[in-house]
């Protein structure tokens, strides 16, 4: 995980209140659109945010309107640069492995926003806070991450030879 | 913020049943209401119910919940039900949820009367 | 002014970066829009913000641009309902009565900001904050404030005869 | 975020003189940018600068205040500045700022040529 010691660029503080869900996605995507992402980039990056947030607010606040959450905003320098996002809340805290994708051939209502979520970000980590609550970063970078910092088969084969 | 839901919702009776043209973007906010506007109409249960997407820019997963529970709905009492006219975010999300496959999803509202 | 004693709905942190305009007129106007603004006016309340913005980043911090900066919105109930909007910073402090609109008939370069800004909105107040910085609180109303609470000419007219 | 200014300018030369195109919202992130920009072109005395401004969704005091600056250099010369294809938005704020009236503004790029 990159280095979340530095302040964040911009953290905005709200309440947990599906009604505010779209000025959060407006904030997300011109961000995300400054940084360098193409549109449907932007449109995804907004997505993945509102999912997040929507369970914050019905699994960790049981849909209660008073809940207070906080999200975070990080340009991240390196090539390729990118953009991570911070999501924290004062909700009951549950084990992280138990915030799970389902299976998508099961078709059912429901069930899909853990899925988006892995889908559409880089990287995806649910913590406990120390304090209270839960802690959600995802990183999305600019470009898909250099396939030369990752072993590289084909030249593996070259050496071997 | 005090301001009442953000969606609109049309119907149009068309031979077979009703179009149901949602306008504005369907989130976590308003998907509730839809939900509700759909399983009114689907009480009545059209022959055909068809979904018109094109004034809707986004939609998150509560949205695709909603539609998918309809389509269920459908499905049990032997009515179709077609999607049309999908902005390309919205296509984007049924893509990722591996539902572009699962629904009916036609280019227009006149492709989804004659399906 | 209104009650400020309650916690706004939605706060935004940010530093005195000119490259986070853009985000903040996205949050500004989508929140304009959900409490019933028409575009017109949604864009004119970004552009008041943004205005208020630029100020703290040139006039306050002198744009040094590692200055925090705090924006806190209020839904306003009541008839007219409204929005009320907080830019708060820890820059120098100045004399409020400082702060004035230029005379628009001298043609120059700069000098509008202020004027924007009391244009557009209904209620503009600076103030010292007690800690350190100032404080810029700005009310928009939804429609005018209704003629019925100010003194009606036409109705005393009416009494008098 | 780290990214460079995302205004784009545009420019095309006209008989007598030179149209400007700035691409993008303009505000303090890039008045600068557009300052240069202008002072450039008119270090090179053009007999008419036309700035098109219909790819401008969005401008702030600092954009305006540019724009104020390089009416002034060109009435010091005495070459022709002229504004053209203002969206709502933009038209706005001159008209808050009184400033309708001080620039000339016309409606299409012809219109500015012919003017
Ligand atoms: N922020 C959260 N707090 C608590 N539990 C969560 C959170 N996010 C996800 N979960 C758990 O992960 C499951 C899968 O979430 P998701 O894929 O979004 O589907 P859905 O929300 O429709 O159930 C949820 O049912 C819930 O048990
Ligand atoms: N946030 C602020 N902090 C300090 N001084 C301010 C602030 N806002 C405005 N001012 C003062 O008010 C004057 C008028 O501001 P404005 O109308 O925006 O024009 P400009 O910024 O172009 O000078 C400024 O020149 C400055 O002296």
């Amino acid at each position: 995980m990159a280095d979340t010691s530095t302040e964040p660029e911009v953290k905005l503080q709200m309440f947990s209140q599906p009604r505010l869900l779209a000025a959060v996605r407006a904030l997300v995507g011109t961000i995300a659109q400054r940084l360098g992402f193409n549109e449907m980039q932007c449109g995804q990056i907004s997505l993945a945010v509102d999912e997040a947030l929507c369970n914050v607010i019905t699994h960790g606040y049981d849909r209660r309107d008073d809940g207070r959450l906080w999200i975070s905003f990080w340009a991240l320098d390196g090539d390729p640069s990118g953009l991570k996002i911070v999501i924290e809340d004062q909700a009951a805290q549950i084990d992280p492995s138990e915030i799970q994708p389902r299976d998508l051939d099961d078709i059912r209502p429901g069930g899909l926003g853990v899925h988006i979520i892995r889908e559409v970000m880089d990287d995806v980590q649910y913590e406990r806070r120390p304090e209270q609550g839960m802690r959600l970063t995802m990183i999305k970078h600019l470009r898909p991450v250099d396939d030369a910092r990752r072993p590289d088969t084909s030249r593996q084969e070259r050496v071997e030879q | 913020m005090s301001k009442a839901e953000e969606l609109q919702i049309e119907t149009d009776d068309i031979t077979d049943g009703v179009v149901l043209r949602p306008i504005g973007e369907i989130d976590l906010s308003c998907a509730a209401m839809l939900r509700q506007r759909l399983s009114q109409i689907q009480d009545s249960q059209p022959a055909r119910l068809v979904i018109d997407l094109s004034a809707v820019p986004y939609m998150d997963s509560s949205g695709v919940a909603t539609l998918v529970e309809a389509m269920q709905i459908a499905r049990r009492t032997g009515s179709k039900l077609i999607l049309c006219a999908l902005q390309d975010k919205v296509r984007s999300i049924f893509e990722i949820a591996r539902l572009d496959m699962v629904f009916a999803i036609v280019d227009t509202v006149d492709d989804a009367a004659a399906l």
